[in-house]
C-alpha cells in the first residue's frame, strides 16, 4: 500500500517539478507584461531538441545544453521584440493569438530543421533506478528535483538581491511607477522573455531523458504550464511551484487510484474546483476593485 | 439615427446574401462546394462565440466542447438511435444550452485569463468524455452520422434534387441550406446586439460597474450570453456532423476551441461580418498553403502572427478603416 | 417622515485598515447632501458602500427603509438609486447616446423572442428609449453629441453623458462622486445649474466634491468626513462654523 | 482559393505540356494517384515514411516507363491526423483532382471519414490503417494493407497461450489506435477464454506511465503485460516497465515495431515480444520465404534513398501503391470499375507487409500468419515464430 502511494507520489512530484518549471515562466512573463505566453512550451522544446541535435553532432553534453539554453534565451528575446513589442496596443486576446501564432511558426521551423521523430537523451547519471520502501524512482527525476530547487533559489535571489531583478518586480506592480524611477520597462520586458526562456528551456533539458523530445512536445507541457500556473495563481512564484506540483500529483494519484482514462478530466476538475473557491487561484494577489 | 442602424444593419445583411448568391459563380466543383459550406457553418458558429467574447469581452477557449457535443449529439441520436435530424438538434441544443448555463454560472464569475482557464478546462473535459465513452461515441476513431432528414426528405451532398423544376446536385442544395442559415444566424446575432439585451451585453465589455449601477445584472446578462453562443455552436456543431458525416472527438478539442477563437479575433472582434471572413480566411489557409508542403506549418505561424501584429483590430475593422480614411481623403482633396 | 437613505455605523476595513469607520447620517428626499473631507478620507469608499459596490464589513444602509446593505448594484438601481464614478465608467465601445440608452435598461420589458425576431413592440421602445436618450442628452448639456462615438467626446462632455446615463434610469436618489473635478469655471458653473435642475425635479442628490464653492452653494446638507470618520454634519452654515472642520479641513 | 486552383491548374498544364514534349510518340495523360497522410501531427510517424515511400516508388516506376505506358503522377496532402481535413482533402482528390485511385488514410479516423465520400464518388481506396473497421463489414470501394489490430491481437494472445499465460494485465493508449486495439484485445481474449485482470489506458501525450504500470502490477494473477498503443507511449511504458523491475513477459503490438522504438527504448526493451511484418527482419528470414526478395529490396532502397530506418508503416504504403499499380495492370486501364474488379481478385501478390489474396468478403486479404512475433534480444529483433 505504502509502496504503491509512494510511486504515485515519486511519478507525480516528478512531472509536477516540470509543470512548475513552466508554470514560473509563465508567471515572469505574465508579471512583466501581463501577456500568457502560449509560446512557453517551445522553449521546453528548443532546450531538448536543441541539446539532442548536438550532442549528435558530436558536441560534448554540457556544451551542448548551455548552447541549447542560449538559443532558447535568443529565442525569447526575438519573440518580445519582434511579436510581442510590435504589439503592444492589442487587446489580451490579440496577444494570446499572436503567441499561438508564434509558438505554430517555432513548431513549424523546428520541425523542418530537426524532422518529426522523437529522440532520445541519455539520463545524467546512471540509469539506475533507486528503490525507496519498494518504490521506484527514476535518477533523473531527482535531477528534475533539484535543477527545479536550484532555479526557483536562484529566482528569489535574483528577484530580491539583484536590481535587475527589483526591477523587473516593480514594473510587473506599476508600470508607469517604475518608467518614473528610472527603469527602462521596455528592457525589463525583454529581461523577462529571456529569463522565461531560460527556465523554458533548463525544464525542457533535465526531462528530455524521462520523456524523450520530438517538435510538437511543446504543445502539451506547455498548456499543463499554464494549467499550474493559474491554479496557482497567475502572478504568484509560490503559486507557480504548488500549482505545478498539485497538479502532478492529482495526475498521478487519479491515474493510479481512479481512472487512467480519466486522470486529466480528473486533473481539469481540480482547476474548475479551484477557481469555484478561490477565483484567483491559490496564491493569486487579492486585488480590490478601484473604481 | 435609428432608420441609419437599420439600413447599416440591413445594408449588411443584404451584402452578404450577395456574397452568398454570387460565390457559386466561381465554384467549379462539389469540392470546392464543400469547402465554402464548411466555412458558412464554421461562420455562424463563430457569429455566435462573437457575442460572447466580441461583444460582451468574456473569452472562451473551451468553445468547441459544446460544438462537438452538439455534433456527437446529433450523431448519436439520429445514428445510434434513429430519431429524425430536426428533434435530435433541437434537443441537443436544448441540452447543451443547460449545460452551458450550470456551468457557465459559476465561471462566469471569474475574470480575464481565470476565465479562460475555466473555460478551456470544460472543454478539455467534454473531450476527453467523448474520446473514452466508446460503447456511445465510437471513441477516437469516430463514429458514421446520417445525412441529415426532414419529413422522410434527406439532404445529402451525394443526391439530386429537383426544385421548381430546377435539377441541383446535393452539394449546391447543401451549400443553399448553409448559406440561409448563416444568414439566419447573422440576423439574430445584429437583432441581439442592436437592442437593449445587446446595449446590456455591449456594456458588461464597456464597463461592468457602469453597467451594474443602470441596473444590469451583470451575471444574468453573462450567463444568457454564454448559453445563447453555446446554443449557436451546438446548432452548428449538428449540422457540421451531418454534412461531414462522420465525427471524431477532435471536433471538440482544445485545437478545435483555438481555432474558434483565432476566427473570432483574427477576423474582427465585435464584428459579425469581420468574424465570417475570419473563418473563411482559416478555413481556406489550410487548402492553400498546402502547396508548401512541410512549409505549410511554418507559413501559418507566421502569417497568424504578422496579420495580429500589424493588424490588431482583426482584418475586416482595418480593412474597413482603411477604407473609409481613403475615401475620405478623397472626398476632402474633391472639396 | 422618514429618511430616503440611511447609513447607520457603516464600517469597512481593507486588511487592517479602516477606510469607512462608524459613519451615521440620513438624507431626506428631495435634499442635495454633499459629503466632503480631504483626499483619503473616505468618500469614494462611503459611496461604494452606499451603491452596493461594496459590502460593509460592520453597519447597515437602508434606502426607503428598506435594509440594502447587501444587495447588488443592479438590485439598488432597480430601488431607484443610481451613480456616477470618479474614474468615468463610460462604455468606450458604443456610441454616446447608445450609453444613454443603456441607463433605460431597466424601463425596457421585450423579451429575447421580441428581440431575436426585432418585433414591432421592440422598435417601438427603442424609439421611445432613443428620444428619451436624445432629450437627455440635450438635457446635460451635451446634445451636439447625440451622434457620435463615446470615444469621440471631450472630457467635460463625458461627464455630462455619465449624468445623463444615470437620469435615463429615472433615479429616486443619485450619488455623483466628483462630478466636477476635472472642469475649468465655466464648465463648473454649468454643472451646478445642471444639479440645482435635477434637485428641482425632485431628484434626491448625493455629492462628494472638492469644490467648496460649488458644495457650499448648492448643498442642503454636508458630511465631513476625515480618515473615515464623521468629523461634523449639518447644513452649510453650521458647518462653516463648526472649529473641528475648521481646523482640520478648511483651516488646514 | 481561385489563386490555388489556378496555379494549380497551370501546373498541370506544366507538366502536361512537359510530358507531350518529351514524349511525342506517347501523348498519353498521367494516372493521377492521390493520397492524403498525416504527415505532420500526432500520427507523423505513420504518414512521414508513407509519403516518402509513396514518392520514391512513384518516381522509380516512372523511371521504368510507368504504368500501361502512362507515366504515374502522385498528388499528395497532409491532413495532420485531422479526420475533417482528411474528409476535405479526400474531397479534393476526388473533385478537383479527379484523381484514378487514392492510397492513402494513415490513420483509421481520417480513413474512416473519408469512406463515405469515396463510396459515393466510387473512386477505388487503399487504406493505409489498421483498425477492423474500414474492411469489416466489406466496403465495395475501400481496401487496405496493414493487417486488421484484431489479427495483431489474436497473434500476441496465441503467442501467450502457447507460452500457458492466460491472465494478462493490458495497457492501451487513448489514441484511435490504442483505443480500437483495446476493444479488440478485450473481445479476442474473451473468445480465447483469456482473462484481462487490469485495464489501464494512458493518453497519447503522457510523460510518466509508472503509475499506470503500479496499478498492473499490484493486481493479482497478472501473468503478462500487453501495451497496445503507437507513438512514443509505449516506448515510454518500456521504460517504466524496466524502471519498476516488473519481470512479467510483456509484449507490445505491431504500432511500435521499427527500429526506432528500439532506439527510444533501448536497454528496457530487452526481452519483449510483439507481433510484426518481416521486415524488421529480412535476413533471418529463411531462404525459401516468398516474401524474403522483396522485403529486402524494400528495405534497401528505402535506406539507401532517404537515409532513415525503414519503418512498417512505410510498407503499407508500398504494398497499396503495388496493389494499385497491379489492378491497373490487370484491368489494362484506369476505369474506377474495373481497376477495383481487378483489386478485389488480386491473389497471391508478395508484398512486404504479407501475402495478399483478395476476394468479395476480404478486402484486406492477410491472414493473422502474416504477423511474425519478434523478440527483442541483445538490442535487436530476433524472429520467433
Amino acid at each position: 500500500m505504502l509502496a504503491e502511494f509512494l510511486q504515485y507520489l515519486f511519478t507525480g512530484i516528478t512531472i509536477g517539478a516540470t509543470y512548475a518549471l513552466i508554470a514560473l515562466g509563465f508567471t515572469l512573463i505574465y508579471n512583466a507584461s501581463h501577456v500568457i505566453n502560449f509560446a512557453q512550451g517551445e522553449f521546453l522544446m528548443i532546450g531538448g531538441m536543441a541539446t539532442v541535435s548536438l550532442t549528435a553532432m558530436g558536441v560534448p553534453m554540457v556544451l551542448a545544453i548551455v548552447l541549447a539554453i542560449i538559443l532558447a534565451g535568443i529565442l525569447g528575446i526575438a519573440l518580445q521584440r519582434f511579436a510581442i513589442a510590435p504589439a503592444k496596443q492589442a487587446d489580451v486576446v490579440t496577444l494570446i493569438i499572436i503567441t499561438i501564432g508564434a509558438s505554430i511558426f517555432i513548431r513549424g521551423i523546428a520541425q523542418v530543421v530537426w524532422g518529426k521523430e522523437y529522440h532520445v537523451m541519455q539520463n545524467f547519471s546512471s540509469d539506475e533506478p533507486i528503490r525507496v520502501f519498494g518504490a521506484v524512482l527514476n535518477s533523473q527525476s531527482l535531477w528534475v528535483l533539484g535543477v527545479g530547487a536550484v532555479v526557483v533559489v536562484a529566482l528569489v535571489l535574483f528577484f530580491t538581491k539583484t536590481l535587475t531583478g527589483k526591477a523587473i518586480l516593480a514594473t510587473s506592480m506599476n508600470k508607469e511607477a517604475a518608467r518614473l524611477v528610472g527603469v527602462r520597462t521596455q528592457m525589463v520586458l525583454m529581461l523577462a522573455f529571456l529569463v522565461s526562456a531560460l527556465l523554458g528551456s533548463v525544464a525542457g533539458i533535465v526531462v528530455a531523458p524521462i520523456t524523450f523530445t520530438s517538435y510538437d512536445i511543446g504543445i502539451i507541457l506547455g498548456l499543463k504550464g499554464f494549467v499550474a500556473a493559474a491554479i496557482g495563481g497567475l502572478g504568484s512564484g509560490v503559486g507557480a511551484v504548488v500549482g505545478g506540483l498539485a497538479l502532478g500529483i492529482v495526475e498521478a494519484m487519479a491515474a493510479g487510484y481512479i481512472s487512467s482514462d480519466y486522470k486529466d478530466a480528473v486533473a481539469f476538475s481540480m482547476i474548475l474546483l479551484v477557481l469555484f473557491f478561490m477565483p484567483r487561484g491559490l496564491f493569486g494577489p487579492k486585488v480590490v476593485e478601484r473604481v | 439615427m435609428l432608420n441609419r442602424f437599420m439600413q447599416s444593419r440591413l445594408r449588411g445583411l443584404v451584402f452578404l446574401a450577395l456574397i452568398l448568391v454570387i460565390i457559386p459563380a466561381f465554384l467549379s466543383n462539389s469540392f470546392q462546394y464543400g469547402m465554402v459550406t464548411q466555412i458558412a457553418i464554421l461562420a455562424a458558429t463563430v457569429v455566435g462565440l462573437n457575442l460572447l467574447v466580441g461583444f460582451a469581452g468574456q473569452i472562451s477557449l473551451g468553445h468547441a466542447g459544446f460544438f462537438g457535443l452538439g455534433a456527437y449529439f446529433t450523431g448519436i441520436a439520429t445514428g445510434t438511435y434513429g430519431w429524425p435530424s430536426v428533434p435530435a438538434l433541437l434537443v441537443g441544443a436544448i441540452m447543451v444550452g443547460i449545460i452551458a448555463w450550470v456551468v457557465g454560472r459559476p465561471i462566469l464569475r471569474l475574470k480575464g485569463h481565470y476565465l479562460s482557464m475555466a473555460t478551456l478546462a470544460v472543454g478539455f473535459i467534454i473531450a476527453i468524455i467523448l474520446n473514452n465513452e466508446r460503447a456511445l461515441t465510437g471513441g477516437p476513431d469516430g463514429m458514421p452520422v446520417p445525412a441529415f432528414e426532414v419529413f422522410g426528405w434527406e439532404l445529402s451532398s451525394f443526391a439530386r434534387y429537383s426544385l421548381f423544376g430546377l435539377e441541383i446536385e446535393g452539394f449546391e442544395a447543401w451549400y443553399i441550406f448553409a448559406s440561409v442559415i448563416l444568414l439566419v444566424a447573422v440576423w439574430f446575432a445584429l437583432n441581439l446586439i442592436e437592442s437593449p439585451i445587446g446595449r446590456a451585453l455591449r456594456s458588461v465589455h464597456g464597463s461592468e460597474v457602469a453597467a451594474s449601477v443602470v441596473g444590469v445584472n451583470t451575471a444574468k446578462y453573462k450567463s444568457l450570453v454564454f448559453v445563447i453562443s453555446a446554443i449557436y455552436a451546438s446548432l452548428m456543431g449538428s449540422l457540421y456532423a451531418h454534412f461531414l458525416g462522420f465525427i471524431t472527438p477532435a471536433v471538440a478539442s482544445f485545437e478545435f476551441s483555438i481555432l474558434f477563437i483565432t476566427m473570432v479575433v483574427l477576423g474582427g472582434m465585435g464584428s459579425t461580418f469581420g468574424v465570417i471572413l475570419g473563418a473563411a480566411v482559416l478555413t481556406l489557409l489550410p487548402q492553400v498553403l498546402a502547396d508548401f508542403q512541410e512549409l505549410e506549418t511554418v507559413m501559418f505561424g507566421l502569417i497568424l502572427m504578422l496579420t495580429m501584429i500589424f493588424m490588431p483590430k482583426g482584418l475586416l475593422p482595418t480593412l474597413t478603416a482603411i477604407v473609409s480614411k481613403r475615401m475620405r481623403k478623397k472626398a476632402g482633396g474633391e472639396a | 417622515m422618514t429618511a430616503l437613505v440611511e447609513v447607520k455605523g457603516l464600517d469597512k476595513a481593507f486588511g487592517g485598515v479602516h477606510a469607512v469607520e462608524g459613519v451615521s447620517f440620513a438624507v431626506e428626499a428631495g435634499q442635495v447632501y454633499s459629503v466632503i473631507g480631504p483626499n483619503g478620507a473616505g468618500k469614494t469608499t462611503l459611496f461604494n458602500l452606499i451603491t452596493g459596490l461594496y459590502v460593509p464589513t460592520k453597519g447597515e444602509v437602508r434606502l426607503n427603509g428598506e435594509n440594502t446593505t447587501k444587495l447588488e448594484p443592479n438590485q439598488l438601481a432597480e430601488r431607484g438609486m443610481c451613480r456616477t464614478f470618479q474614474q468615468m465608467q463610460i462604455c468606450m465601445n458604443m456610441t454616446a447616446i447608445e450609453n444613454v440608452m443603456l441607463g433605460r435598461h431597466l424601463q425596457f420589458k421585450s423579451s429575447l423572442f421580441t428581440t431575436l425576431f426585432r418585433l414591432p413592440a421592440l422598435l417601438r421602445d427603442e424609439k421611445t428609449a432613443y428620444k428619451r436618450a436624445a432629450d437627455l442628452m440635450e438635457y446635460v448639456g451635451c446634445g451636439e453629441y447625440v451622434g457620435a462615438e463615446a470615444s469621440a467626446m471631450s472630457y467635460g462632455a463625458l461627464k455630462r453623458l455619465e449624468i445623463a446615463r444615470a437620469l435615463a434610469a429615472e433615479p429616486k436618489v443619485i450619488l455623483l462622486d466628483e462630478p466636477a473635478a476635472g472642469l475649468n469655471a465655466t464648465e463648473t458653473a454649468a454643472l451646478e445649474d445642471l444639479i440645482r435642475k435635477i434637485a428641482d425635479q425632485g431628484i434626491t442628490v448625493m455629492l462628494v466634491e472638492h469644490d467648496m464653492k460649488l458644495v457650499m452653494g448648492i448643498s442642503d446638507r454636508l458630511l465631513v468626513l476625515n480618515y473615515g470618520r464623521v468629523l461634523a454634519e449639518g447644513t452649510p452654515e453650521e458647518i462653516r462654523q463648526n472649529p473641528d472642520v475648521i481646523a482640520a479641513y478648511l483651516g488646514g | 482559393m481561385l489563386k490555388t486552383m489556378m496555379r494549380r491548374a497551370g501546373k498541370c498544364a506544366a507538366v502536361a505540356a512537359a510530358g507531350l514534349m518529351m514524349m511525342s510518340a506517347q501523348a498519353a495523360e498521367p494516372i493521377k494517384i492521390g493520397s492524403f497522410l498525416s504527415v505532420t501531427g500526432p500520427a507523423s510517424f505513420l504518414g512521414d515514411p508513407e509519403l516518402k515511400t509513396l514518392e520514391m516508388y512513384v518516381e522509380k516506376i516512372n523511371e521504368e516507363g510507368g504504368v500501361l505506358g502512362r507515366q504515374l503522377e502522385l498528388i499528395h496532402y497532409d491532413d495532420v491526423g485531422n479526420a475533417s481535413s482528411a474528409r476535405n482533402f479526400a474531397s479534393r482528390l476526388i473533385r478537383s483532382d479527379q484523381v484514378d485511385i487514392i492510397v492513402g488514410g494513415s490513420t483509421t479516423g481520417a480513413t474512416m471519414a473519408a469512406v463515405p465520400l469515396i463510396e459515393q464518388a466510387e473512386v477505388p481506396f487503399i487504406s493505409l490503417a489498421g483498425a477492423v473497421v474500414i474492411t469489416d463489414p466489406v466496403k465495395k470501394w475501400v481496401f487496405k494493407t496493414p493487417q486488421t489490430d484484431r489479427m495483431a491481437a489474436e497473434r500476441i494472445l496465441t503467442d501467450m497461450k502457447e507460452r500457458g499465460i492466460t491472465k494478462f494485465g493490458l495497457i492501451s493508449g487513448t489514441g484511435g489506435f490504442g483505443s480500437s486495439g483495446r476493444s479488440q484485445t478485450l473481445e479476442v481474449a474473451e473468445k480465447m477464454g483469456m482473462e484481462v485482470v487490469a485495464d489501464v489506458t494512458y493518453s497519447g501525450s503522457d510523460t510518466d506511465m509508472t503509475a499506470q504500470l503500479t496499478n498492473i502490477r499490484n493486481t493479482k494473477g497478472v501473468e503478462a503485460v500487453l501495451n497496445f498503443g503507437f507513438g512514443q507511449g509505449p516506448a515510454i511504458v518500456t521504460r517504466n516497465y524496466d524502471q519498476l523491475g516488473m519481470e512479467l513477459p510483456f509484449y507490445q503490438s505491431h504500432g511500435v515495431a521499427s527500429d526506432s522504438f528500439l532506439e527510444l527504448a533501448g536497454s528496457s526493451a530487452e526481452g519483449l515480444r510483439l507481433p510484426a511484418s518481416p521486415l524488421l527482419v529480412p535476413d533471418s528470414l529463411p531462404d525459401d520465404d516468398p516474401q524474403k526478395d522483396v522485403v529486402q529490396n524494400y528495405k534497401a532502397e528505402y535506406e539507401a534513398r532517404w537515409d532513415s530506418k525503414v519503418s512498417t508503416f512505410g510498407a503499407y504504403a508500398y504494398d497499396g501503391l503495388m496493389l494499385a499499380v497491379r489492378a491497373m495492370e490487370e484491368a489494362g486501364s484506369t476505369d474506377p470499375e474495373a481497376v477495383r474488379n481487378a483489386l478485389e481478385n488480386i491473389k497471391g501478390y508478395v508484398g512486404v507487409t504479407g501475402v495478399f489474396n483478395m476476394s468479395p468478403d476480404d478486402h484486406n486479404g492477410l491472414d493473422p500468419e502474416s504477423f511474425r512475433i519478434l523478440e527483442v534480444q541483445n538490442g535487436e529483433w530476433k524472429l520467433i515464430d
